[in-house]
C-alpha cells in the first residue's frame, strides 16, 4: 500500500479541492455529539468521536424510494450523487465492510452498490473514549475498506494510506500537497502512537468465548430482566453500524399520479417485526427480540459470514436510555457487575 | 439486474378453494409460447400489486408442468384481500423464485411421506405433483392431509381423485364432518399415521407443512417411525419483505428463512432455538 | 317562521344560527354553540407550567400559536421572566405567520366564496383559479413560518416560557424574507378583488371595538394595554373589566359584554381603532378604502383581514434583518415557581387573554378568554338587526344573508368553548 | 367512480381538519379525486343522505349530539377513519377525572337547551373504527399517505413504532439520556420526531405506541429525580384511557 504524508495545515485545502469529485461530508459537532454533515471542511471536527448515526446512512438512507410506478410500469430510482466522506474511524469502516458483504454478495442490491460506488471513504485515526470497545471486538485497526486513511501521529504531518485505485486518483487531484518521503522517524512515531492509543482504552470488556456463552445462556432468566427494562424504542438498531433491517412500503402519491415503493429502517426490537399472517408472533416478548439482536451482535451474523456483527463503536452505549448495550449485556451474561437500571438489586 | 425488479404476469384462471382461499394460475408475460419456468418445489415468489404491497407466496404448481405458476392464497390482510378482488386476465407482478426448495435430487429413490395441514398444502402440492409426474424416481408415496371440515380442505376434489390411484396412498382427514358425506377419515392428522405401513424409515423423506401447532405432534410421530432427523423436512413461514436475505425480517438466529429456507430439516430445527 | 342553520359551515368548530319570527316581528335570535365543552382550564390545574402551555394550545388549532404566545406571556408575567430580545422578535415573526395563514384561509377560502356565490373555494377555483391559488400560496407561507419557528404549524412546541428549544437557521429565515417580498403583489391583487363587490348594509349598526395597544406603539398584535373605541385604556391585568363573562343556556361558549353592551374584537376592531398607524402599502390601502361604514358593518372585517395580511408581509423583511443581526441568546429554561399574571395577544380573531396563578411550581388558577366568546353578543346583535330588516320582505337567500354575519367574524368556535373562572387551592 | 367522502368534527380543536386544509399543494388534486359530501369547515355544500365510502371523523364524543352524529355517520359509511388524538384516544380533555365536578365548576347549574354534554370518550367506545390517523394534530404526510391507500381501496399502513426511531433518523441528541422527560419511547411515531428535533422533549401527542413500556420509562425517570406526580401528569396528558400510570 502506498503511504504518503500530508502537511496538517493543508488538510482543509486538500479536502476543499475534492469538491471537484463530489460532495464533501465530514464530522461536525451537534450539541455534545457529532454527525456527518455536508459542510465546509474547515468546520470538520477532527476530535470527533462516534457520530450519532453511523455512515450506513449514506448507503441505505433511513427512508428512500426504490421504484416509482407510472402508466403501468415500474421505474427504478437511484441516488446518483458522488460523495466523499471524511473522518471515518476504523470501527465504521469495519461496519461498512460487513454491510458490503450483506448487500453486495448474493443478490447484489443495486441501490446500495450505486451509492457505495459513488462514495469515497476517507478514514481518520482516532483516540478512544470511555465508551469505545473496538479493542475487544478487534476492529481498532483497519487494513482495507477505505480509499484513503489519514493517521494523526501527533507531528506536523498526517500519514496517509492509499487503499484503492480511487484513493490514488484522489491524491492526484492535489499531488503537490503530498510528500512521498516517509522517514524512519515517522514510522517510529506511528508505532509509538499506536501503543499509546491501545493503552488509552478504558473498557474492561473481554469478548473471548462470547458465542458459546450466548448459546448456552438462551434460557437464562437474565433475558427476562433485561426485557422488562427494554423500551422497544429501536434506538439501538437505528444507530448500530451493522443493523441493516428494513421494511418495504408502497405509497400512493395520488397528487403526482404515481405510486412509489419505499424502504425504511426497521428494527427487530419492534413487535410488528416478526408478526405473520394469522397474528402469530415469533417474538412476542421483548426478551425474545433482545436475544435475536444479541445473537447477531455477539455470536454469529449471517450463516455465510459466521462472524459477530459488533464493531465496538459504542453507539448502543450512547443510545439506549436504559443501559441495554453490548458491553453491559456481555458482562451480565458473564456474571460480571453491571451498572444499569435493569441490573439493580430488587424488583 | 435489480433483484427487486418485478415481472409482469397475467392471471389466467381463478378457482375458489375455500371461503378464504383461492387458487390462481398465473402466466408471466414472456412472448406467446409456453415457457419453461425454472423453479423447484418448495420455492416461493414475491407477488405484488402497485400501491398495495408485496408478499411471499409458495408456488403450488410443479416445474414438471410448464407454462404456469400456481398459487394458493389465503385472504388475511391488505394485499391478499386485493388479490382476491382480482378477476381473470388481471395483471400482477412477480419476482423470484426464491428460497432453497426441497432437495428433490437427494430425495430421489426414497419413500416419501407428505404431511400437510391447512395452507401447508400450498408448497407441498408442488412436491406431490412433482413426485407423481416423476413417479419412477421415488419409492412409496404417502399423502397425509388434514383439515378442520371438508369445506376447509384445500384441493379437496383433486386429492379425493388421488384416492383412486394405486401408486400412492392418499390419506385425507377432517376434524369434523357435518355433511355426513365425507368419504375419507375423521380425526386429527396424526391419527393417520396408523395407516402408514411398509415404508423403510431410513430410506424415507418426510415433508411437513402446516400451522405452527401441527409440527410438534407430527414430528413426534415421525421420530417414532425412526425417520432420520435430517430426512424430516419442514417448510416454515416468517415475515419477509425482500425474499433475498437483506431486510432481516425472516432471520432465525443467524440464518435467513428466505435464503437458507423455507425448507429446513428437523436436525436444523433442533439446533435453532427459535425455529418453531 | 323559524330559521335554524346548523351546522354553520366554513367556520372552525360547531355552531348554528337560530332565528324565530312571528309576523314581521323578530322574536328570538341566537348564536347557538354546540361544540362540546372540553373543560381545558380545569385540566391544567395542578400541572407544571411547561405542561400547561402544551395543553392550552390544544384549545384551538387555528389560533394555536396565539394561545401559545398568550400562555407563555401569562406565565412569564406571573414569574417575572425576562425574554431575550431575539426570542421576542421571533415570536413576533411566528405570530405574523399565524396571521397570514389564518387570515388567508378565511379571506380567500371561506369568505370570498360567499361573495362570488360558491359553496366553497374548490368550486370557486374553476373560474377564479388565480385568486384561490394565491390564497393557498399565502396560507402555505404562513404555515411555513410557523413550522420554521414553532416546529409545527399547529400546536408547535418550540416556543417555551422564557426561551425556545431551537433558534431557526439563517437560511430558513432568509427564505421567509424573500417569500414575503414575493407574495406582496399576491395580497394586493386579493385586496383589489374585494371592493369590486357590493357590500350589503342590511345589518348595519354602530358598536364598540376593543383591542390591544401594541408594545411598540405602531400597529401590531402584542401588548399589555387594552384600548376601546371610546378611547379608554386598561392594563391587561384588568381584563375582566372589559370581558365580564356570563353563561347562557344555548351555548357552551360564555358571553362577554363591556359596560353592559356588546362589542367587537378582531381585525375590524384593530383597523378601526389603530388603522391610522398602519405603515407602508397597508396604510395606503387603509386610507383609500376605509370609510365610516366600517364602524357599522362587520362584513368589512374581511377587508380588514386582507389589509393585515399585507401589513404582516411588509413587516417581515425588516424584522428578519433585525433577528439576524442579533446574537443567539443562551437557551435555558427558567422556572416559574410563584406568581400571578395575565398574558394577552391579539389573535387573528381578536384579543385573547390567558390568566394564571402559580404556587409551588404548579398552576392553581387558569382563566382563558377567547375572542370569539367576546364577539358572540355582537354577532347576535347584528343577526337581530339583519333579521328585522329582512323579515318584511324575506329574500330568497335569507339564510345565506344571515350566515354571512357570523362568518365575517371568522369565528373560532372550538376555542370559545371554555370556562369562566376556577379557583382551586391545593 | 370517485369515492364519496365526508369529513366530520365532533369535539376537538379542528386541528386535524385544518391540517388537511394545510396540504395546500395537494388540496386541489385531493378534491379532484374524491366527491366531498360534507366538510363543514371548508364548504357549505352538505349532502347527508348519500352513503359514504370513507368518513373521516375528528374529535371526541363529548355531547349527546356528537354521539348521535357519530352513529349516523357510522351507519352510512363503509370505512370510518378516526383522525387525531381526540378521536382515537379521547384527547387532552380525557386526561383528568371528576368530569362532572369540573363541568359544574365551569358552567354552574345551567341547563343546556341543545344537547347535553357527556364525559369525553374516543370514537372506538361507541362504534367500530376501521383505521386511525394518529396525532395532535395529525401529520399531513401521514394523512396524504393514508388517503392514498384509502383511494386504492386498501387500509392505511402507518408507522407502528415509537418516536425514537425517527428521532434517530434525524440524528438528534437523546433528551431522555440527558435527563429530560422525553416520552418518545412510549409514543407512537409518525410525526417526524419534531419536538426532539427542536430540543424539546416529546410530550406524547401521537398517543401511546402499541407496545408502550411505561413502567420502565417511569422507573428510569424516577431515578433521574422526577416526582411521581410530575411523571404521572406528563404521561397522562396524551395517555388517553389506555395508558396505565401508577
Ligand atoms: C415463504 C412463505 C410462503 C408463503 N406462502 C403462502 C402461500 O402459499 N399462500 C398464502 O396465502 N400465504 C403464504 N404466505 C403468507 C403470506 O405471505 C401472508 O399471508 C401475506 O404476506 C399477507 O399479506 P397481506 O398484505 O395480505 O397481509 P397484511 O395486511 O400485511 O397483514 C396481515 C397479517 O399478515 C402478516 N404479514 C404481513 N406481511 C407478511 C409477510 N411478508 N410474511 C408473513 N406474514 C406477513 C401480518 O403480520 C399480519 O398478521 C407465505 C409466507 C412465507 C414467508
Ligand atoms: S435495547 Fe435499549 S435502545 Fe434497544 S430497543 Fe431496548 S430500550 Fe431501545
Ligand atoms: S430524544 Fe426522546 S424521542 Fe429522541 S431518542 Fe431520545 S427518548 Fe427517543
Ligand atoms: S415529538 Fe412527540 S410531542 Fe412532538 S409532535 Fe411528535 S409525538 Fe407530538
Amino acid at each position: 500500500m502506498r503511504v504518503i504524508k500530508l502537511d496538517k495545515t493543508k488538510l482543509v485545502e486538500y479536502l476543499r479541492s475534492l469538491e471537484e469529485w463530489g460532495e464533501v461530508w465530514g464530522p461536525v459537532r451537534k450539541g455534545e455529539k457529532f454527525v456527518f454533515a455536508k459542510k465546509d471542511p474547515s468546520e470538520f471536527d477532527l476530535t470527533a468521536r462516534r457520530t450519532i448515526l453511523p455512515p450506513k446512512k449514506f448507503f441505505v438512507p433511513p427512508r428512500f424510494t426504490m421504484f416509482s410506478y407510472r402508466d403501468g410500469r415500474w421505474e427504478e430510482e437511484f441516488d446518483e450523487s458522488r460523495r466523499i466522506i471524511f473522518g471515518l474511524h476504523p470501527c465504521d469502516i469495519f461496519g461498512i465492510l460487513i454491510l458490503d458483504r450483506l448487500f453486495m454478495e448474493h443478490y447484489p442490491d443495486p441501490y446500495y452498490i450505486k451509492r457505495r460506488k459513488n462514495t469515497a471513504i476517507l478514514g481518520f485515526s482516532c483516540l478512544p473514549d470511555e465508551k469505545c470497545f473496538c479493542i475487544a471486538t478487534n476492529t481498532h485497526s483497519v487494513e482495507e475498506g477505505f480509499d484513503l486513511f489519514f493517521s494523526d501521529v501527533e507531528g506536523e504531518f498526517y500519514l496517509v494510506w492509499v487503499g484503492s485505485s480511487l484513493g490514488d486518483d484522489l491524491t492526484r487531484i492535489r499531488e503537490d500537497l503530498f510528500d512521498e518521503d516517509v522517514t524512519e522517524e515517522d514510522i517510529e512515531r506511528y508505532i509509538e502512537w499506536r501503543r499509546k492509543r491501545d493503552k488509552m482504552f478504558k473498557t474492561d470488556l473481554d469478548l473471548t468465548g462470547m458465542p458459546e456463552i450466548v448459546e448456552i445462556s438462551y434460557k437464562r432468566p437474565i433475558w427476562e430482566k433485561i426485557g422488562e427494562a427494554c423500551l422497544s424504542c429501536g434506538s439501538c438498531s437505528m444507530v448500530c453500524p451493522t443493523c441493516n433491517c428494513y421494511n418495504v412500503v408502497d405509497e400512493n402519491v395520488f397528487y403526482e399520479e404515481r405510486i412509489k415503493r419505499d424502504r425504511h429502517w426497521d428494527s427487530c426490537m419492534f413487535k410488528e417485526y416478526s408478526l405473520v399472517a394469522g397474528g402469530h408472533n415469533f417474538r412476542e416478548k421483548r426478551s425474545d427480540r433482545l436475544k435475536l439482536f444479541y445473537t447477531h451482535k455477539l455470536t454469529g451474523f449471517m450463516s455465510q459470514f459466521g462472524k459477530p456483527a459488533c464493531v465496538g463503536c459504542g453507539r448502543c452505549v450512547d443510545a439506549c436510555p436504559v443501559g441495554i448495550n453490548v458491553p453491559n449485556v456481555a458482562k451480565a451474561l458473564k456474571g460480571e457487575k453491571v451498572d444499569a437500571i435493569w441490573a439493580r438489586g430488587e424488583e | 439486474m435489480n433483484p427487486y425488479e418485478m415481472q409482469r404476469a397475467r392471471i389466467v384462471r381463478i378457482y375458489r378453494l375455500t371461503d378464504d382461499v383461492k387458487f390462481f394460475q398465473v402466466r408471466p408475460y414472456m412472448g406467446t409460447e409456453v415457457c419453461e419456468l425454472n423453479y423447484r418445489p418448495g420455492q416461493f415468489m414475491m407477488i405484488s400489486l402497485p400501491g398495495i404491497g408485496e408478499a411471499p407466496f409458495s408456488i403450488s404448481s410443479t416445474p414438471s408442468r410448464p407454462g404456469l405458476y400456481e398459487f394458493c392464497i389465503r385472504k388475511v390482510g391488505r394485499l391478499t384481500e386485493k388479490i382476491f378482488e382480482l378477476k381473470e386476465n388481471a395483471v400482477i407482478w412477480l419476482r423470484g423464485p426464491y428460497g432453497n426448495g426441497f432437495p428433490v435430487e437427494q430425495m430421489e429413490g426414497h419413500d416419501l411421506l407428505i404431511i400437510m395441514g391447512g395452507l401447508g398444502a400450498a408448497p407441498l402440492r408442488s412436491l406431490l405433483l412433482y413426485a407423481l409426474d416423476n413417479r419412477e424416481l421415488f419409492g412409496k408415496i404417502y399423502l397425509l392431509h388434514g383439515a378442520r371440515t371438508p369445506d376447509d380442505m384445500l384441493f379437496r376434489e383433486e386429492f379425493l381423485e388421488l384416492m383412486h390411484r394405486d401408486d400412492l396412498v392418499c390419506l385425507l382427514t377432517v376434524d369434523r364432518d357435518d355433511t355426513g358425506r365425507w368419504p375419507a377419515y375423521t380425526g386429527v392428522v396424526t391419527e393417520l399415521f396408523r395407516y402408514v405401513k411398509g415404508i423403510d424409515p431410513k430410506n424415507t423423506y418426510a415433508a411437513v407443512c402446516g400451522p405452527p401447532v401441527m409440527y410438534k405432534f407430527v414430528v413426534e410421530k415421525l421420530v417414532e417411525l425412526q425417520i432420520p432427523k435430517n430426512q424430516i423436512l419442514m417448510t416454515l413461514e416468517r415475515r419477509m419483505k425482500c425474499g433475498i436475505g437483506k431486510c432481516g425480517h425472516c432471520a432465525i438466529e443467524y440464518i435467513y428463512t428466505c435464503l437458507d429456507g423455507p425448507v429446513f430439516t428437523y436436525w436444523d430445527v433442533l439446533h435453532m432455538k427459535e425455529l418453531i | 317562521m323559524k330559521i335554524n342553520i346548523m351546522p354553520l359551515a366554513r367556520v372552525e368548530g360547531e355552531g348554528g344560527i337560530y332565528v324565530e319570527m312571528e309576523d314581521e316581528r323578530v322574536k328570538e335570535v341566537r348564536m347557538d354553540i354546540y361544540e362540546g365543552p372540553r373543560l381545558i382550564e380545569t385540566v391544567v390545574l395542578g400541572k407544571r407550567p411547561d405542561d400547561v402551555i402544551s395543553i392550552v394550545t390544544r384549545i384551538c388549532s387555528i389560533c394555536s400559536t396565539s394561545h401559545r404566545l398568550a400562555s407563555v406571556r401569562g406565565f412569564e408575567r406571573a414569574g417575572g421572566v425576562e425574554v431575550p430580545e431575539k426570542i421576542r422578535l421571533l415570536r413576533k415573526l411566528v405570530h405574523y405567520g399565524e396571521y397570514i395563514e389564518s387570515h388567508s384561509l378565511h379571506y380567500y377560502l371561506l369568505a370570498l366564496p360567499d361573495f362570488f356565490g360558491y359553496p366553497d373555494a374548490i368550486s370557486m377555483a374553476e373560474k377564479y383559479g388565480d385568486l384561490v391559488l394565491g390564497g393557498l400560496e399565502l396560507k402555505k407561507f404562513g404555515n411555513f413560518i410557523m413550522e420554521t419557528i414553532n416546529g409545527k404549524a399547529i400546536h408547535g412546541e418550540n416556543i417555551r416560557i422564557g426561551y425556545m428549544g431551537r433558534i431557526p437557521e439563517k437560511d430558513a429565515l432568509e427564505h421567509i424574507k424573500s417569500r414575503a417580498l414575493a407574495l406582496i403583489p399576491v395580497i394586493e391583487d386579493g385586496i383589489m378583488a374585494f371592493p369590486a363587490m357590493e357590500i350589503p348594509d342590511y345589518m348595519e349598526e354602530e358598536t364598540n371595538f376593543i383591542c390591544l395597544v401594541p408594545e411598540d406603539d405602531g400597529f401590531g398584535f402584542i401588548g399589555n394595554t387594552i384600548i376601546t373605541s371610546k378611547g379608554e385604556r386598561f392594563d391587561v391585568e384588568e381584563y375582566k373589566k372589559v370581558t365580564n363573562e356570563r353563561v347562557v343556556p344555548h351555548s357552551f361558549a360564555k358571553r362577554s359584554s363591556y359596560a353592559g353592551s356588546p362589542f367587537t374584537v378582531g381585525a375590524l376592531a384593530r383597523v378601526n381603532i389603530l388603522g391610522e398607524r398602519l405603515p407602508g402599502k397597508a396604510g395606503d390601502f387603509f386610507r383609500r378604502l376605509w370609510s365610516e361604514r366600517w364602524k357599522r358593518n362587520p362584513l368589512f372585517n374581511n377587508l380588514a383581514q386582507a389589509i393585515e395580511i399585507l401589513f404582516c408581509l411588509e413587516q417581515i423583511p425588516p424584522l428578519v434583518d433585525r433577528i439576524l443581526s442579533l446574537p443567539d441568546p443562551e437557551l435555558k429554561e427558567p422556572e416559574v415557581k410563584e406568581g400571578e399574571g395575565t398574558g394577552a395577544v391579539e389573535a387573528p380573531r381578536g384579543t385573547l387573554y390567558h390568566h394564571y396563578k402559580v404556587e409551588n411550581g404548579r398552576t392553581v388558577e387558569c382563566d382563558i378568554i377567547t375572542p370569539t366568546a367576546q364577539n358572540l353578543d355582537d354577532m347576535e346583535k347584528y343577526l337581530r338587526r339583519a333579521a328585522e330588516n329582512l323579515v318584511k320582505n324575506p329574500p330568497e337567500d335569507f339564510e345565506l344573508r344571515l350566515e354571512l354575519i357570523p362568518r365575517a367574524y371568522d369565528p373560532c368556535i372550538s376555542c370559545s368553548v371554555h370556562m369562566l373562572r376556577v379557583k382551586v387551592k391545593k | 367512480m370517485k369515492p364519496k367522502v365526508g369529513f366530520y368534527e365532533l369535539t376537538g380543536c379542528a386541528g386535524d381538519m385544518l391540517n388537511m386544509l394545510n396540504c395546500e399543494d395537494q388540496l386541489l388534486s385531493l378534491f379532484d379525486v374524491v366527491e366531498v359530501k360534507s366538510f363543514a369547515m371548508a364548504s357549505s355544500a352538505h349532502d347527508e343522505d348519500t352513503e359514504l365510502d370513507i368518513a373521516f371523523v375528528e374529535g371526541s364524543v363529548s355531547t349527546e349530539e356528537n354521539l348521535h352524529l357519530l352513529k349516523r355517520v357510522r351507519e352510512k359509511s363503509k370505512i370510518l377513519v378516526a383522525v387525531g388524538h381526540c378521536a382515537i384516544f379521547g384527547g387532552v380533555q380525557i386526561s383528568e377525572n371528576n368530569w362532572e365536578e369540573r363541568l359544574k365548576k365551569v358552567y354552574g347549574d345551567v341547563n343546556f337547551i341543545h344537547t347535553r354534554p357527556i364525559p369525553h370518550e374516543p370514537l372506538g367506545m361507541f362504534v367500530r373504527v376501521d383505521a386511525v390517523i394518529p396525532g395532535c394534530p395529525i401529520n399531513k404526510h401521514q394523512f396524504l399517505s393514508a388517503a392514498g391507500k384509502l383511494l386504492l381501496g386498501t387500509m392505511p399502513e402507518l408507522y407502528s413504532f415509537a418516536v425514537c426511531a425517527e428521532c434517530k433518523w434525524k440524528e438528534n441528541e437523546c433528551l431522555l439520556m440527558k435527563g429530560k422527560i422525553c416520552l418518545g419511547p412510549i409514543t407512537r411515531g409518525g410525526c417526524g420526531a419534531i419536538c426532539p428535533t427542536h430540543n424539546i422533549p416529546c410530550i406524547g401527542c401521537f398517543g401511546p405506541v402499541e407496545e408502550e413500556n411505561v413502567s420502565s420509562e417511569y422507573k428510569l425517570l424516577l431515578e433521574k429525580g422526577y416526582s411521581p406526580e410530575e411523571l404521572r401528569n406528563r404521561m397522562k396528558i396524551f395517555g388517553g384511557k389506555v395508558r396505565e400510570v401508577k
